[in-house]
This record gives C-alpha cells, structure tokens and sequence, in this order.
C-alpha cells in the first residue's frame, strides 16, 4: 500500500503544473461561468489545445485527445482547480467526445470530434424533460422518421448555457411502442435548425445559466443519428457515467476553503479573527476532514481503475460526498462575511462596481445558492443513494 | 396558560391575511422587487389606513395598544407573502426605541408619521466590523454647538432607500466594544454628510451601507440619555428578532405547504414522489423543525417583558432554533422541489433567500448560541 | 396568549413540591430502577396513596384517583421529575387503570383498581411478540375458548420488569379469520397460572428489565375478558394514547442536563472546567434549546387539550423530540466522563462498591446504552414519523 | 499509488481470518469475557506460534518486519471478531516503544517475551485529572538509589489485570502539562508498591485504576532519555490510534453485514424492513460512513512515518472521522434491529459497546478537532 505517485507521475504534475502557470490568462482566473463570455470560456481549451494538444484529457489520442491515465487525469484536474483555472467544457469535450469516439460513425468522428477541440463548435444536452427529472427513461420527446429526416417535437429543459451553443446532443423517442428504456435514441441537432427555441431560466441566484429548449417539427437528417435507432439508452448511460467521474471535485473544494480561511482570518469577533474563534474553527476542520475522508475514497477509486477495475457504483459516494461539501464550503463563506451575506450582486453592469462590503464578499450569498443545484443534477442524491442501495448493497 | 388568540387578535390576523391575500400575489410581488423602486408606497399607506402601523403602539398615542403577540401574528403573515415593505424597520424597530425611549417631544413629532405611513424609518445599528455585536460601534459623536457631530460607517442598513430618517448608534464616550457610551440619535436621511450607497438584497429588499460624515444633528436628536443607549438598542433589537423569528415561521409554513402540494402532484417512476417514504420522513422532519421553531418563536414573544437575563436567553434561543430549523425546512424545499425548486419563478427559491437572510439577520447561530451559553 | 400558570394552579405546584419534599424518602432519590427491589418500587406510590390519594394521577375521582385536570398531571409529572422520585408504575396506574375504568365491568373495576392502588398487584403488559414489533397487529399469540376458560398459547417479549409481575394484561387473538386488528382480545392474566414462564433478557448494560413471557395451555377464566371479545384493539390503541402523554420527559431531562452540568463543571480540560470549553458548552446549549422547544411545543399541546382539543398524532413530536434529548443528554454524560466512560458495573454487589473514578461517573456508559431502547419503545421513532405522515401531513 | 496489499499482507490477512473464525464465534467470546480472567491466555499462545505477536518487529528483533499496514489488517479482523485479547497493549504500545526507543538491552530482555506469548504488557499514561492529554502528569519519578521511586495515580489501564509488566509515564521535570520533563518507566507490576483495582470495560475488556506509592525501579527501567519521553509517548499513542481506527473499520463493516442480514431477513407488515426506502438510505448512509472511516484509517496507518505535523493531522483526522462514523453506524444499526439490539444476546450490542470504547479511547472527538485545527 502506498498513496504516492509514481516518480513519472510527479514529474507529470510538474509539467502540467508550470504549463498552467505560464499559460492560464491570469484575467480569467476564478471568473464565475455565467458571467463570461463564449470566448472567455473556451479561451483556456485552445490554449491548451494549440500549445498542447491538451484540450480532451479523456479522449484516445488517435481522436486528438491526450489518452492519459487514469492518474493522469486526475493530476490534470488537481492542477487546473488549484490554479483556478476555466473549467473543461463539459458537454462536447467530457460527455459529447466520448460518445462520438466510441459509437459514433466515421464521418461524424470527422466532422464534429476537430471542431469541438477548437471551440469552433459549442455543444449542449438534450436530455432533461419537464416531465422526467431524474427519471429520464420516462422521455417525451419524439423523432419520427420522414425520408432522409427525423421530425422531432418536444421539450427539454435545465439545458446548461444553451445561449452559447450551436449543436445539442439530444436522447428522443423514436418508438414510442418500446417499454421506457428501449425506443430512444441518440440526435445531434444543429441549433440554428427552424423550430429549435431557445428560453432562459433565470435561477434564483440571478444568473441564466440554464435554459428550456422547444423543438417544434425540427428536421434533423439521418446522418445525425449517433449509432443505432433506438439504442440511444446505452450510449446515454455511457455518457453519464463519463459524467459522473471527477464529480468529487476535491481540488476545487481544497482551494474553496483555502479561500475560505482566507475570508475567516479577515472577518473579526469582538476582535478576534473568526478564522480562530472555537465556533467556526470547529466547523471547518469537520469540514477539511469530511474533505480529507473524500480525497481519499477518490483515490482509493482511482487506484482500482488503474488496475482495471472501473469506478463501480461506489462513485456514488462521490457525488453524495462532493456535492454535499461543494454546498458547505458555500454556506460556511455565507456565515464568514456577516451582514454582507445579504448583498445580492445581480449579473449584469452592477456585478462589474466595487464590492458592497470587503471585495471577499463578493457572490458569496450567490454561490451559495448556486450550489443547492449539485445535490439535485447529475442524478439526484436520492438518486445516487437508492442506486447503491441497489446496486452495492443488494437491497 | 393559554396559548389561544384573543377575539381582536383574531381579527387583526383575518384582517391582515385577507389584506395580502388580494394584494400580495407571486407575479404582483416579482414585479414589486425588480422595479426601480423595490417596494410599493401605495400598498404602505393602505396598510396605515387598515391601521397595521399603528399596531404596536398605546392608544394615548394613536396606537391599537398591541403588544409583541400583536406583532407576531402580523410578521408571520407578512413572512407567509414575504412582504418587503419596511413594517419591522419602521414600526417595530425605529417605532419601538421611540415609544419605549423617545422623549414626549420625539413621541409627538414623529410616531404620527409612522402610524400614518407618511415617514419610513431605518436603523443603521450595525457597523463592516462589528459584526453582530451592537457595542462594537466605531462611528462617533461629538457634542457640537449645543447638539452632536456624528461620523462613520454604518453596514446593510435594510430598507434605508426607502427611508426619509434613520436612527443612528454612535459612541459617544468609552472604548470600542464596551457597554456605555453608546447613545441613539434621530438623522435626517437628506442632511448633509449623509452618503448613502443603495444596493439589493438577497430576499427582495433594498438596504444602504451609509456613510456619516460631519452630520450635525441637534439636542432634539437624541433618544434616552446620552450614553445609554446600548441597553435601550439591545432591547429593540431582541424586539425585532422576536418579530423576525415570526417571519420565519410564516415563510416555513408556506414552504411545507408548498412541498406537500408539489410532492402529492408531481409524478415520477408513475406515482406522486409524497409516496416515497423517504421523501415522507423528511417533510415529516420539515414539519417537526417548523412545529419547533413555531413554539420558540411565541416563547420569544411572550418573554420580551420579562427582566433582561430571562428574555435575553429565551430570544436568543429561539434565534438559534429558527436559525436551525430554517436553513434545515429551506435547504430541503428545494431539494425536494428538484430543479424548479433552483428557479427564480418559482416561490420557493424566494422563501429559501428570505429564510436565509433571517438566519444571519441581528445575529447568527454562533452569535446567539454564545450569548444563550452567557446566560445559562 | 400567556404561558403562565393560573394562580390556582401554582397554588397546587406549591402543595405538590412540598409533599415530595416532606414525603419521599431520601434513600430512594434517583435510584436506578432496575436495581431497587418491588418494596422500593412500590414505596412512593404507596406513600401517595396513603397520605393524600395520589397514586394514579390519571384516574378518575370515583375510582380512587386524582382526577386532575391536564395541567395538574403536568404539574405533578414536572414536579415528580424535578425531585427524582421513583416514577409512577406505568402498567398498573398509568395504562390499565384507565383501561379498567372505562372499559371493565364492575367486578373488574372493585377487584382490581384498588389492588393496583395499594401496590399489591403488580402488572406487566403483554403486548409485544417475537414476530411483531412494530406491527402489533400482527400478534399471534392464540386463546381458544373451552367453557368457561380461554386456553392461550403463545410467546410475548419486551415484558419490562415481568419479575415483579402478579398479573399481565395482555392481547392476544381470539378470532384467527378475521383481518389483522378484529378478532383480538384483551385479557388479563395471573402470573401464577400454571403454564406461564418468566425468562429474563439482558440487556447490552447488563440490566435485566425485560422479559419473555411463554404461554402454554394457560387457563383463564372468561371474567378477566376486559370489555367485548375481538374489540381488544379499541382498548390497546386506547392504552397506547395515555403511553404517550408524558413521554415527553422535559422535566426528567431538565434534570439530568442539571446534573450533566455538575459534572462538566468537575471535569477539567487543561485546567479548564469542561463546562466551559467552547466545544462542550456549545452542545450544551443546542440540547437545552432543543429542549427549550420541545417544553413549549408540550405546553402548547396541553393548553390545547385543557381547551377540550385532545392530543392528536402531534403528540409523536413529543415522543421523537422527547427520546432523542433523553438520548442525548446520556451521550454527552458519557462525553464529560473522559476515560471513565470505559467503565463497566453491572449490577449486583459490584454496583454498590465505590465507583472507580469520581463518583459521578458511576452508571453513565449504562445510561447511555439503556437509553437507546428509547427511540425503539412505545412505537419506534420510525412509526412515529409514519404517523405523523399520515395522520398529520395527509400523505 | 496504489492500496492494493502484497502478496505477503494477503497472506496474513487470510491466516488471521481463518485462525478467528475457526476460534472466536459469538458463544466462544461471550463465556470468555464474562469468565474470572476475562480473556484466552492459551488463544494469546496460539496468536504467537502463528507469528501475530511477531508482526510489527523488525526481523532483526525476531520479528517479521511488518509495519503500519499489517498492524492494520490484523487490528480490522481483530475489530471483527472483537477480539479481547491485550494485541493492542502489548504488541502494538508496549511493543512500539520497546522497538522504538528501547536500549539494545531492554529489546533483548523483553521484546522475545511479548513475542513468544510469555509476558503481557499494558501502559499507564493516561491520569484521572488529564483526561486525554499524556502531558497531564501528576504521577513523579524522582532520582533514588541510582533508579527512581515512582509515585501517583493512573487511571483506566485497560489489559492491566491481564498484564505482568507495565509502563508508566511519570514527571520527573518540569510542570503539569509541561512537553519537557516526562519520562517513561518499565515496571514490574508484581514490584511493592504497585496497587491495582480491577474493573470491566464496557466492551468486555479488562482494566486498572492503578496506584504507584513510592515504587523503585532500577536504571534499566527507563526508557529513551529522561525528560524527553513524551515525544516518544505521543509517537506511539499516534500508532495506537491508527490501529484502533482499523479495529473499529471492523465493527463496523461487520455491524453493516449484520444489519443488511437482519433487515432482509425480518418481515414486518408482510414485508422484509429492508424493503423500506426510509431503512435503505439510512443504510447506505452507514455504508458511506464505513467507506470514509475505512479511507481515514488507511490514511492514518500511511502517514505514520510522515514529519510529526503531518502525522498528527492525519492521525486526528482519522480519530474524528472514526468517532462520528462509528457512532452513526452504531447506533444506526441497533436501532434498525430494534428490540434486540439492545439486548447482551446478540452481536449487535456488543459491537455497539466496543464501538463506544473505541470512539473515547486516546481522546475523543473534541480532542482530536482541536489537535486537527491546530496543525491546519
């Protein structure tokens, strides 16, 4: 047993670890996602694609992709959510790719994987309904075939920055006969296709971040079915579990509470620094150590997918675990800043003025509310909760 | 022991609820927070003409002689429509120091404006870094030409946008943090010197970080004597944490009610989701948080008369249980609500603010957990 | 509103406080009560009985009882608490009593409620079975009518203090046809009869307090059927409901918190006393503010029930909240104790030897396992929360 | 990286669990612990001819040079069987610190005794009035005939009454809680002076109250340097705590099995519990909760050999964890057995006992936050 990387590991670290920093634009550092851009978030994966060929950590190198291992890709993240850096975009790069390199055909692999590496082409995900939160087998949206097209009618929601996107991959019906899982399939939708409608949702923390889309008789060609008809379940269910692996989000919650502490030591109790009043000291080593607890299961599971075992259902664990310190992290910075927790920073111009109170207060009561979203997405913890029940622990 | 409304207690809640009921609708009040103004004046004066404002006051001076079980019941139906208008600013907190602290003159020449809805009051009590704590006052004042010179820096004055006066902490003598030499005085919000920076808050409302520099106010201005008003500032505030933990508990009956009506309709796997016992068990706990909050919020009520160690632990307690129970009762309506629950057009996400503004509001859970332990 | 008590009734507190203190004896005062003998058991309700008529605090006047009003039993209860005196025979005075007084007929009422008075019958309740905990309905335990007998057969469990027992009351199923809650019986039953066994159960602190009961081809006369034969559920449920006022046990454990505190005040962490590290005083508090609650909430409850609305299905509040403080407060005994928390005195002769550590340490890892049978009794706090569910929420 | 074990640690492991299950079965266990001595000295013998005694020596010591990892999958088979046996004590303590910072001549003198299953050790560090803190000694060695003379209290020494040698932590410098100044002893519990009272554990344990009054040792009797014994103490009492934290992984994986067993298998209103989605999530809960407690103890046991700061963190780390994941599971899991799991018949309540032991041992939650937040 031993938890170190290996010496070529480590030197990999240090390689990643100096590209970030002598290549992530410092001004795009810790930006929040809804507030930037399409070309703010797709800076980083050019960069790293152009100087690199570094834009697809999970992709076989013969598509453009960096055919790391596992601990690899694990080091990729650590270091990117240490140095804070644009996250990955998730859906053509980590959901998308992945399905196209496994299942898809030779054309669209030639078509599409090149584009999505530059950036040229954003992608979004058709899979929620308004009818099928977490049961998704239960969706409604239908494809009928007509000739050399599907026609495809329906209505999906909690579609993430579809405002930026110019293709959505998308899980229809195509026999409406089947029972639930069977009878869907896989559609890549051009979404500047008439009768593809793009409407916001605007969250509760102000941000549009998510959207609804409507397809009203939108015609898609047959070329742009991924796979088989009607097999669309299988690479859906492929595509989510690539979902769920670095869901754990360690780096990330690692750096949140260093600047957590950060926050603790400037705010003051009678004088003291919170950071060291009994109080709040308590609470935040439960909180490292709940952290510490993760970072190690996460290991632990990346050290069985080295040896080829697969992250199982276990990786359940992971989402419970992350999502549930993503959130207290969150609610913890809130309690940090006192007062200034009820500022609300609309998006927008005012976003852009001087902080309220300390410029650490910045969109803490903000992220905090942002972040009730992790425990619902991806499969909700009650969700991830009854499928090991289920599946690990056979009851 | 009784714990049952009296006839005229009844009818000022029936009169209230069937005020907001026809006027206090989702849409009506979404539009209400993101107008320019954020708050409706108009709907202020009917609420003077029903005679709400005058709730708190004795009949000698123009009030309804209500008491704080009077102010419960109207802070829990203004938390059940999250109503955003400055009743706890105005006529709990500022109209409160004025009736138990103000002068005849003061009494005179301002509860007339409150209880008529013609003059909105804030308190600026709070200071960047001072935290919770009311004695930890850097602002000062000076005696100046018969009357004082305020200045400094006062933090999240809510509803002080709306506001034509405020009412100001300052030290006035002794060091930073220590029990005397605070004193309370009456500002003018259009006097010179007084620089306000307006901006929104997480549950809807509008609240100014001030900025006194060289104000002068005059003798009149000052409430009680001069460099005692922390005790007079402690007691308003455990006031208005009573009321506010009232708030509360109208905005966790709403959300239980609303997670039960969304949970027995929406269907997933082919029955309502209120059939998963686990979902059960939680509403349950919901329900069990709220029952709790509900009887520390009336204990914290009943005990505001009671002599100053008493009532102290049992506000603070009872902040400490609505703290709890709101983030627990929030936390899980939007949870069970699923991704609407996340959505601004919807109200749960809207009560999950307001309930989480409450919480850090006159102190947190740390805060009062610290001064119920002082107590014990 | 107002909280107080009517001048009236802290006439009657008065009366009662100085009863307890000019009658209970001292040598008994917070005994455990499993290691006191049937005579000390027995003593207090004795004692109240002889001096004032006050062993059954909920019977009716006619019936030897008190005939207090809610608040006057609240009184009494808080008052009994606060002194530590022995806590009143539930089965016989608290469940039967009033079963008997509604429901007996009058040689029952003229035999019985007397004896039950004066401590010279003891009763033990059968009501739980092997195969059915929570599911009392499910009860198997057989009597067959033979002339003027009832044969039972069968086994009950949980029969707390059985030992001491004289009579059981006991439900057992006289109509195998009908559906789950018809055809059961309410029976009582000399201990006596030959036929029935008494096995003991030990407990995980060592304690014997409960029992099995075997029943085998026990004869007994049809003139101990309480009420009509098959309705016995309408007396148990009936039973049930007065099991559960006074659960609660504000009082009880404002008690315990005091001496809790005692001992915090002893313990030293590094020179200070563990009441006031912030750590321990601040668990503290959140359980005295909990209790806090759930003092209110049960006096909201009785101001209700003075006004005529009986206690509803709320009341499992009062059992949920009432087990987890008394749980609780035991945990955080052990907490104070340190090292001493290890040490194990089971009863007999070593229970009256010196304690090992400081004498407040004695008995308190026993408390905290004895008290886990809380959340598990009288309706676990898992039915309880289905209770509130249905009966309550209406889901 | 990698946390798979070696093929020698696989055979270990698999030696120890047939060795157990062939000897250690519920009925076996429970006559022992209610027995006079309270435990198996002819099992203690067997332990040392299958070489488990041997396990954490170097080879050079007649040991089989195993370390952290192998202490730990012996202690989390031992934590399944709830083994009595004084493994900890002996081996793991006094062993450690014999190999660790004994002279060449007390390794020879007494480490082929623990080896060969002749001689049981227990150590005295902890006091009545220290609580979990090895520096609050109270207990004093001073200079005499060349040795020392040995007086004081210490309290709860668990294996004590099973044991013939002791070590004893006492002050021969400085001042109470002082790091400077404490030394530690080797002591003959047979030696005049040495007074035990012996008690049960509530996890079917044996321990001391111990008393020292004028007790003298030779020279040979001191371990490491005088006044410089705490370091070593915490060192060991560190490695202690990583190895009970993969006793109580044990309990707990075996409390899991036993309730998953139990669950599926009893029936209430015609249905398996286990069929209960409210019971299921509580299940998977106390699985979470194993998987991290079983992450934080492997941790624990890989940094024993890190710098002290990084030690200490980890090892307080995998305390808290263990604490909060062993009460959550333990009392999880009687209550889902409802009835009997509170009975002394069955497994349930006596894992549930040990758990409790285990989670108060070496200092307790609080303990082990502070010690984490200090090193943060």
């Amino acid at each position: 047993m031993d938890m170190r990387f290996s010496d070529a590991d480590l030197a990999f670290r240090d390689e990643v670890r100096a590209f970030i920093a002598d290549n992530f634009p410092p001004e795009l550092k810790d930006r929040s996602l809804y507030s930037m851009t399409r070309d703010d978030l797709l800076a980083w994966q050019r960069i790293c694609h152009e100087k690199k060929g570094w834009a697809a950590p999970n992709w076989p190198k013969e598509y453009g992709g960096t055919g790391w291992s596992a601990v690899q890709k694990y080091i990729w993240n650590e270091e990117n959510a240490r140095a804070g850096t644009t996250p990955t975009n998730a859906f053509g790069i980590l959901m998308l790719g992945p399905v196209l390199c496994a299942f898809g055909n030779e054309q669209q692999k030639e078509y599409f994987l090149p584009r999505i590496l530059t950036g040229e082409h954003w992608w979004c995900q058709g899979y929620s309904e308004p009818g099928a939160g977490s049961d998704l087998a239960g969706l409604k949206t239908r494809a009928v075939r007509e000739g050399d097209h599907y026609i495809v009618n329906g209505h999906k929601i909690w579609t993430t920055l579809a405002q930026h996107a110019d293709w959505m991959f998308c899980l229809v019906r195509t026999d409406p006969e089947a029972k639930k899982q069977r009878g869907i399939s896989f559609l890549l939708i051009d979404m500047t296709t008439p009768g593809v409608t793009v409407r916001p949702i605007i969250t509760m923390d102000g941000a549009h971040e998510v959207n609804e889309v409507f397809l009203e008789n939108v015609k898609v060609p047959v070329e742009n079915l991924v796979g088989q008809e009607n097999d669309g379940w299988t690479y859906a269910k492929f595509l989510l579990g690539n979902e769920r692996s670095g869901i754990a989000g360690v780096a990330r919650s690692r750096e949140a509470i260093r600047k957590l502490k950060l926050m603790a030591e400037q705010e003051s109790v009678d004088g003291e620094p919170l950071l060291e009043t009994p109080g709040f000291s308590r609470k935040l080593a439960e909180l490292e150590i709940k952290l510490d607890a993760l970072e190690m299961t996460e290991l632990r599971t990346l050290a069985a997918e080295s040896q080829g075992r697969g992250p199982g259902p276990e990786s359940s664990i992971l989402k419970i675990e992350g999502t549930e310190i993503q959130q207290r992290v969150t609610e913890l910075a809130l309690e940090a800043v006192g007062h200034y927790g009820l500022v609300f920073t609309p998006p927008g111009p005012e976003a852009e003025a001087p902080a309220i109170g300390p410029d650490y207060t910045r969109g803490v009561a903000q992220r905090y509310m942002n972040m009730r979203k992790t425990s619902i997405y991806g499969g909700s913890n009650e969700i991830q909760r009854n499928i090991i029940a289920k599946m690990v622990l056979g009851l | 022991m009784d714990f049952s409304l009296s006839e005229e207690q009844t009818l000022l809640r029936n009169s209230v609820q069937s005020f907001l009921a026809g006027r206090y609708d989702f849409d009506t009040r979404y539009s209400t927070i993101n107008s320019e103004t954020g708050w409706r004046p108009e709907l202020w004066r009917e609420m003077a003409e029903l005679g709400l404002l005058a709730a708190p006051f004795p009949e000698a001076l123009g009030g309804i002689d209500g008491g704080p079980v009077e102010t419960m019941l109207l802070m829990e139906e203004f938390g059940r429509y999250m109503v955003v208008e400055p009743y706890l600013e105005t006529v709990v907190m500022a109209g409160g120091l004025l009736r138990d602290a103000g002068s005849e003159a003061q009494q005179e020449a301002h509860l007339p404006g409150i209880i008529g809805g013609d003059s909105v009051w804030a308190v600026a009590w709070a200071e960047p870094q001072g935290r919770y704590n009311p004695a930890d006052i850097a602002t000062t004042a000076s005696a100046s030409d018969g009357g004082y010179v305020l200045g400094g820096k006062k933090a999240v004055v809510e509803a002080a946008p709306w506001a034509d006066k405020l009412i100001v902490s300052a030290r006035s003598d002794g060091r930073r943090r220590e029990s005397k030499g605070v004193s309370l005085f009456i500002v003018d919000k259009a006097a010179e010197g007084v620089n306000c920076r307006d901006f929104r808050t997480i549950d809807g409302r509008r609240a100014s970080e001030i900025t006194l520099k060289d104000v002068q106010v005059g003798p009149e201005a000052l409430i009680g004597e001069l460099n005692a008003g922390l005790p007079l500032l402690q007691r308003m505030l455990d006031e208005a944490t009573a009321a506010i933990c009232a708030d509360a508990v109208g905005c966790m009956k709403a959300l239980n009610e609303a997670t039960k009506e969304y949970t027995t309709t929406r269907k997933q796997f082919g029955v309502p989701i209120a059939s998963f016992q686990v979902l059960q068990h939680r509403m349950v706990d919901m329900f069990i948080a709220t029952e709790q909050a509900t009887s520390m919020a009336i204990k914290a009520a009943l005990k505001l008369d009671a002599e100053d160690a008493e009532r102290e632990r049992a506000i603070a307690g009872a902040k400490v249980q609505i703290g709890q129970s709101a983030r627990y009762v929030s936390q899980e309506a939007v949870q069970l609500h699923g991704g609407v629950g996340v959505t601004d057009e919807l109200n749960v996400g809207h009560y999950f603010k307001r309930l989480t503004a409450i919480a850090r509001r006159f102190g947190d859970e740390d805060y009062h957990l610290r001064r119920y332990a002082r107590t014990g």
